[in-house]
């Protein structure tokens, strides 16, 4: 009968917890970076706080389910990785009834949240796109160019081919072969490329742009089988497009410093706990995607393009990776050539 | 001809001694609660034990995650896992008929999704009538079941092929109809919103709701027991029939009392209700209605069903058809609690809990066996599982592991019953 | 016996039915009366029960053609079957394994009231059913599945006793059936023809079609091979007719059994 | 006891007329070709056409597409389907065993994601030599396998549960293992790299291999035409085999001709050569082993096959643990493809894309009936759309909804047929 | 009927078996010598097809024991059956309907050579094995779903021939066979017995009991109803122990028929 007598959402019981909901575990960052990071801090600033953390795989019925849960259980601020940023209107407006606070983390959610930390997603995009112009060199006019887009169902996928297009339909000759692939699935993206090929012969393109590394190492397996040789850029820093970027396969990678985001956010989110002013951490103000929501407070960031030149002075000064992570035996050489030690 | 065996031939007389009616060797149940009690064990030890192992496994999962966490039990989230199962709980009911019919749906998810996208193009991009839409949206699911039992019936392509195909197409017709929107929201007020937002927040909502779930249960077994009484056929003792409704009583208003009490409680949420009409419908068509014996045969001997005069085509069509029904229905209720329609809506692993919802609940994925409310007890078990997991913020990968794990000993207990069985030649 | 010279309910003409590589019937002719037993007897494999499947329609026939009281009827499916008036059983009995005795027996003609099954009243027709054919069977509410081979065939055979066909088809009725089972069916044929239904059995029984049937139809290897009137035929010349020789192992176990007891 | 049939007993001699061998109304084929063309068209009548429906739709799939991209026929573009062919090709063949068997396995996806994942981490992270680290990940999925069918088998979950549980679970332990990296590229010129990366250059390897399979397949069946001929039994007429190997030679050395000749050509796939293999030693053991006759048997008629001594628990588990391999097995060509391993790998569709494999290649969701090349062929028909659609450049949603308008389509011909065969009493 | 005196080969003591609320066996016993063939009777449903699958392993027993030549064992699965010795043709055939002639009459016992199966070796043996049981099957090449009730009979018996046996049980062998082919049986069960062999035979068919038999035992509602020695007891006792009364079905049919007989 005497159920629910840990006291729930009606007072302000839980005021010691601090939710945190991230959107997938499939690539690298989000529980090797974000989440750690974001709960040392928190630890730092708070010591008796807890973190409750859960991941959506991807999927956005989790992830509300997961909200639920921490509204439930009269946690009063949720940093908040939407899975479909769109989607999260009426769960922000409910859990702002009951006074719990959401920080947009990463991805602008809808709906009347405290504050927003993040990189711009279409900015993103623009940056893979200028990489690939970049890397294309001074033939980029002339060039031809393969587009390998992330998934359709997923919501930021779209940004970020939105970004890119802005560069590349002006900074290329054309957009020669354009692909959505599912669940950004790399040996899916193996077989588009592979198919793009087939189609358009081995010089039918001069670059190829991948929305994440994950993809690109797809893209990069099937390109080396036909012995083709061009620039391919993706997204994310993850090791394995590092050791790609180094080994001279892969041209570059879009490098997002998620320590001061995730930082940020944790301060953010420690003093909204703690009902302090947020202000000083928020020097810009956004408006909502929909345009429906004004005026939240902000703090962006900017992402960085990594090549094979400037890995040692952001990846490693920044200790994403110890060179000993990304300089394994067959890459020893090639680390060395880049300066990295 | 019924005559010739109900009035005996000319020299029938003859025959004097009529076989007894009851076998001598059935083991007969004493009367009262004594004859209750042995017949439990007897078929405890015999491994009947119905849908005993997931009530266990039910009470065993909410002890775990209540020393866990002590807001498993609260008013809120016991309200979060109802209106969780709902939806879902909607689909697996289409699922057990259509295992009960033998086959298999592959496409419920992507069904879900076509009918939440078909809603919310027509209510929120096109501005139609909330009600209508939602008509529309279901219907739509109607016809893609339909579709999918013609080829099946009609063309003898498999139900897996045909559903597999359903499974890709429809996920592509979804995420083209959502067109450039990544997802729609649902507006504030809107139908689809009060699906799974809205609550009957009157106390009187759950307990009324209760009272009458008692009753009606009370009343048809009494009932049944008068008629059978009067035809002379074996008929349940009263004490069972007292038991029995003393124990959906205590159910019912237990969880009634939590949904209305306790702090933070917001009275009974409106998906269950919808789920429980569903589930009671469902139920009587299965086991009350020439369509739903129709079904079950179809299930067991299709043959024999056919020589039998059932049009099997027919069965099989209205079957998929239903499962693709309450599968678009389902998706409404995903699509309210994500806060729109989404292109993924349906994704990822719908299916799967939709179809292990059923199968944990009994339903056999052979064909002819299985009860409609396996999809509640079963989702119920899901959701908890889930609930339970959210509320401990376990890293993901964890959580499958603990997912798999916990699907494996619910049904484990219930599989090792019915080895028991199977030993015993009766499974 | 009666109307012999009336049009029969029944009659097949030139019927012809292959299953892949094999003929499994050539041609075929039968006629079957109202009120009249017609046996149908022949070798394992020659093709009775493939004969008796197409006029119930599980197999639709390849040639020839069905005639139903004088008019040629198409017969596709059970269903077309069962609306002219056959009722069936079948050798292999097809019942639903996982349905109770009560729901197997009332299968395709359930009673209902206000459209909502009675249970009641069909578990009670169910038991007087079953005890006219004087079988026991623990519960009527157990599954098929759990019978044995003879309760399993009685159920079959009710089965068929429900609605009100005009011919009734027994393919091999008392073949898994006791000896008093037996009796009662042999009793239900005779109950069947004497109120003028038409009736084909199937037995390799010949003590039992001669107690009961009025003619014998031999089939061998897909073909017709003689229509004989009970009366006035010998034992031993049906079986010559079903075996296709005098000398089989029938007569050739006789002769052995007569020398030894000859030589006790 | 055996002579009890053999030798007539003593008065055996008086059953002077022995019985004729052939049944006079099995319509005996003609000898020569005319023969062989009658019984085809009787067959073709008759609705037993075996593979020649997806053979058509494999024969339509390409003349479409290379219609709309002259480039989909090109040695690349086939080499690539042959490789992508492989890799899932080779889960399938696993399925193909479970099919038979009557059963399901959902967890192939997760196992594949976990083969990758242990031989990654063995071999990239932890530096563990090439051929030990593959060899242990096959085994890992060969433990998995097992597992799946002690808990089938022995403790009597439904496999449905049991995979399903896997499925979950598994892919929790894929991401653990991966641990902190989102993928782990293969190095270069490892063996995973080969295995979808290398080719036999020299031409002699296509040419060669496809003499050593017409010889071996026309010797087999002249050795088995002169063996039944030997012990008169009715055996295949010489021309039939002339023909039949014939049309074997013909698409191998065109296949052969393709890989090796034209501009762009590279040569023989090794990932296709280890798939050729794995089929022939499957088939070999589907076919020509008593474990593959207790498969069907199993399959079947579990309880038949129980009653004749077959120890049906070790047939189940044995089956699972090789779905399991193969599984793994698979998972490392998908690596392989991808680059490396990755978290996600064997998620999606793979699940789907290998059972429709299997089933559209012809074997039976049933139990019981199946053949080991149904891997091959529909997974050609899979890859082969999918080739083709990605030449298109066809956006993602509608792609899904072509392929599952082409895989009912490749269905429906069989199905049609099927239906015939049917109403001919035969399925 | 040598060996009456020597330890019999199987013996069931105090058998009993329940089947959830139903309980089959009670208290069963039953002995059989080598070279002795047993006719095991009963009405339908008295338990004659449970006791044999007691015995042959599909069910193993709730109470009681087996004894094999004279030890007691344990039976739980078929394969604890067969080694013994034990080959069973069931009622309900247990044929895989997928599979092709040959490949069930080997099932289990499958003929290789260099472990590979000699699929030629096979089909050779299995035309034999049916040849000699006087059965026409249009190919052994075909499924055995594609059968008629007859032939999977014929097949379900010679896979019980394969092997050596020492007992052989045969369940209502000849219920689907022609005239001819029950013949052919009915020597197979004399060689059997001739052979040394233990033979169980359930049958309704009394002609057939009497004609090979040595004993008859009675089961009655899942209890011993007497054992008969076939050559001093007469049909009508043997029949009123199955029934379980002097009046049943059968004499009223008998009197009935009688009459009718007279007043012609
Ligand atoms: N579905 C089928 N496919 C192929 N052949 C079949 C099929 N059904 C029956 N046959 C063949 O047709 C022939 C006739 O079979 P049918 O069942 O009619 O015989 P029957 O006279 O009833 O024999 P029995 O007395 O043994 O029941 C047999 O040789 C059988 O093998
Ligand atoms: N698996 C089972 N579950 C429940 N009851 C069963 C089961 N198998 C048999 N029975 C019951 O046990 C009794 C004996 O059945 P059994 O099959 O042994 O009879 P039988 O003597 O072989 O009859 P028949 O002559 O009709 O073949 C029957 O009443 C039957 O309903
Ligand atoms: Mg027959
Ligand atoms: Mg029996």
């Amino acid at each position: 009968g005497k159920a629910g007598d840990g006291d729930t959402a009606g007072g302000g019981g839980d005021s010691k917890t601090i939710g945190l909901l991230l959107p997938e575990n499939k690539t690298t960052r989000y529980e090797t970076f974000d989440r750690p990071i974001i709960e040392a801090k928190i630890e730092e600033l708070c010591g008796d706080c807890e973190v409750k953390y859960n991941n959506a795989a991807q999927d956005t019925e989790t992830q509300k389910k997961q909200f639920d849960a921490l509204v439930t259980q009269g946690v009063k601020v949720i940093i908040l990785d939407a899975v479909d940023y769109k989607a999260t209107k009426s769960w922000v407006q409910q859990a702002e009834k009951k006074g719990v606070k959401v920080v947009a983390y990463d991805r602008l959610a809808e709906g009347p949240i405290s504050a927003y930390v993040s990189y711009d997603n279409e900015k993103i995009g623009r940056l893979q796109g200028e990489g690939l112009v970049k890397a294309l060199g001074a033939k980029a006019k002339e060039s031809n160019v393969v587009m390998i887009n992330g998934s359709p169902t997923d919501p930021n996928a779209p940004l970020f081919k939105k970004g890119a297009h802005s560069v590349l339909d002006t900074g290329v000759k054309k957009v020669v072969y354009e692909q959505d692939i599912p669940d950004w699935s790399p040996d899916e993206a193996n077989k588009k490329m592979g198919a793009a090929i087939d189609s358009l012969g081995k010089n039918g393109f001069q670059g190829v742009y991948s929305a994440n590394d994950g993809m690109a190492g797809g893209i990069i397996t099937a390109l080396k089988k036909q012995g083709v040789k061009v620039p391919v850029g993706g997204q994310d820093a993850e090791l394995a497009g590092l050791q790609r970027i180094l080994s001279g396969e892969q041209a570059f990678t879009i490098y997002k410093q998620i320590k001061p985001e995730a930082e940020t956010t944790a301060e953010i989110a420690v003093k909204l706990l703690k009902g302090e002013d947020i202000a000083s951490l928020t020097p810009t103000k956004v408006t909502s995607l929909t345009g429906e929501f004004k005026d939240i407070p902000a703090k962006l960031y900017d992402a960085q393009i990594v090549t094979k030149e400037n890995i040692a002075s952001t990846i490693i000064a920044d200790k994403v990776y110890k060179a000993a992570d990304i300089c394994t035996a067959e890459y020893q050489a090639a680390c060395a050539a880049a300066g990295i030690k | 001809m019924s005559d010739l065996t109900k009035t005996p031939a000319p020299d029938a007389e003859q025959s004097a001694a009529p076989v007894p009616a009851v076998d001598p060797r059935l083991l007969v149940r004493e009367e009262g609660l004594k004859g209750y009690w042995t017949e439990f064990t007897r078929k405890v030890r015999g491994g009947e034990l119905g849908s005993l192992p997931v009530f266990i496994g039910l009470i065993v999962i909410a002890i775990v995650f209540q020393s866990q966490n002590g807001n498993f039990l609260s008013a809120s989230s016991v309200a979060n896992i109802a209106v969780y199962t709902s939806g879902l709980g909607i689909m697996a009911v289409g699922i057990v008929f259509v295992l009960i019919l033998g086959e298999i749906d592959l496409s419920v998810g992507s069904v879900a999704g076509v009918g939440a996208a078909v809603w919310a193009v027509l209510n929120v991009s096109n501005g139609m009538n909330d009600w209508l839409a939602v008509a529309i949206a279901v219907l739509s699911g109607l016809a893609l079941g339909l579709l999918h039992g013609f080829f099946f019936a009609k063309i003898g392509v498999p139900a897996f092929v045909v559903t597999l195909a359903g499974f890709l197409g429809w996920s592509g017709l979804q995420i083209w109809l959502m067109g450039q929107e990544g997802s729609i929201n649902a507006p504030t007020g809107s139908v689809v919103e009060h699906l799974t937002g809205y609550y009957f927040e009157d106390k009187a909502a759950a307990y009324g709701l209760a009272l009458v779930a008692v009753l009606a249960y009370a009343g048809s077994l009494l009932l049944d027991s008068k008629r059978r009484k009067a035809a002379a056929l074996p008929a349940r003792p009263v004490s069972e029939i007292v038991l029995r409704a003393g124990f959906v009583a205590v159910l019912c208003f237990v969880v009634a009392y939590v949904l209305n009490e306790p702090a933070g409680a917001r009275g009974l949420p409106l998906a269950l209700v919808l789920f429980l009409a569903v589930l009671v419908v469902a139920d009587f068509v299965a086991r009350r209605t020439t369509f739903g014996r129709q079904v079950f045969a179809v299930g067991g001997n299709a043959e024999a069903a056919r020589r039998a005069g059932i049009n099997v085509d027919r069965v099989r069509i209205l079957v998929f058809g239903l499962s693709g029904l309450l599968a678009a229905f389902g998706g409404l209720f995903v699509a309210s609690l994500s806060g729109g329609a989404t292109k993924s809506l349906g994704g990822g692993n719908t299916l799967m809990l939709v179809i292990a919802a059923a199968v944990i609940g009994g339903t056999s994925l052979f064909g002819g066996r299985g009860k409609v409310w396996s999809a509640l007890l079963g989702m119920i078990v899901i959701q908890s599982i889930q609930q339970g997991l959210n509320m401990l913020g376990m890293a993901s990968e964890i959580q499958y592991m603990i997912t798999g794990a916990v699907l494996l000993a619910a049904v484990v207990i219930d599989s090792v019953s019915r080895r028991t069985q199977k030993t015993a030649g009766r499974a | 016996m009666i109307h012999v010279f009336a049009t029969p309910v029944l009659a097949l003409r030139g019927v012809s039915k292959r299953f892949g590589a094999v003929q499994a019937l050539t041609d075929v002719d039968l006629e079957i009366h109202a009120g009249e037993v017609v046996a149908l007897v022949g070798d394992n494999g020659a093709g009775k029960s493939t004969l008796v499947k197409t006029i119930s329609g599980v197999h639709p026939i390849d040639e020839g053609a069905i005639e139903w009281e004088g008019d040629e009827v198409k017969i596709q499916r059970p269903n077309d079957a069962q609306d002219l008036g056959v009722a069936t059983v079948y050798q292999d009995l097809a019942l639903c394994d996982n349905l109770d005795v009560v729901a197997n027996l009332f299968l395709g003609s359930e009673l209902k009231s206000l459209s909502v099954l009675d249970e009641i009243a069909m578990e009670k027709r169910a038991k007087e059913l079953l005890d006219t054919l004087s079988i026991r069977i623990p519960s009527v509410r157990i599954p098929v599945a759990a019978l044995s081979g003879g309760q399993r065939q009685v159920v079959a055979i009710a089965r068929a006793l429900i609605g009100d066909p005009k011919v009734v088809i027994l393919d091999e009725p008392t073949a898994a059936l006791g000896v008093e089972q037996t009796a009662q069916v042999l009793d239900l044929v005779e109950r069947l023809r004497e109120r003028g239904h038409g009736v084909i059995l199937i037995s390799h029984n010949m003590a039992d079609v001669r107690a009961v049937a009025d003619k014998v139809a031999v089939l061998r290897l897909g073909r017709n091979n003689g229509v004989f009137d009970v009366k006035d035929t010998t034992h031993e010349t049906i079986i010559a007719a079903i075996t296709g020789a005098t000398d089989n192992a029938v007569t050739r176990r006789q002769a052995r059994t007569a020398t030894k007891e000859d030589a006790k």
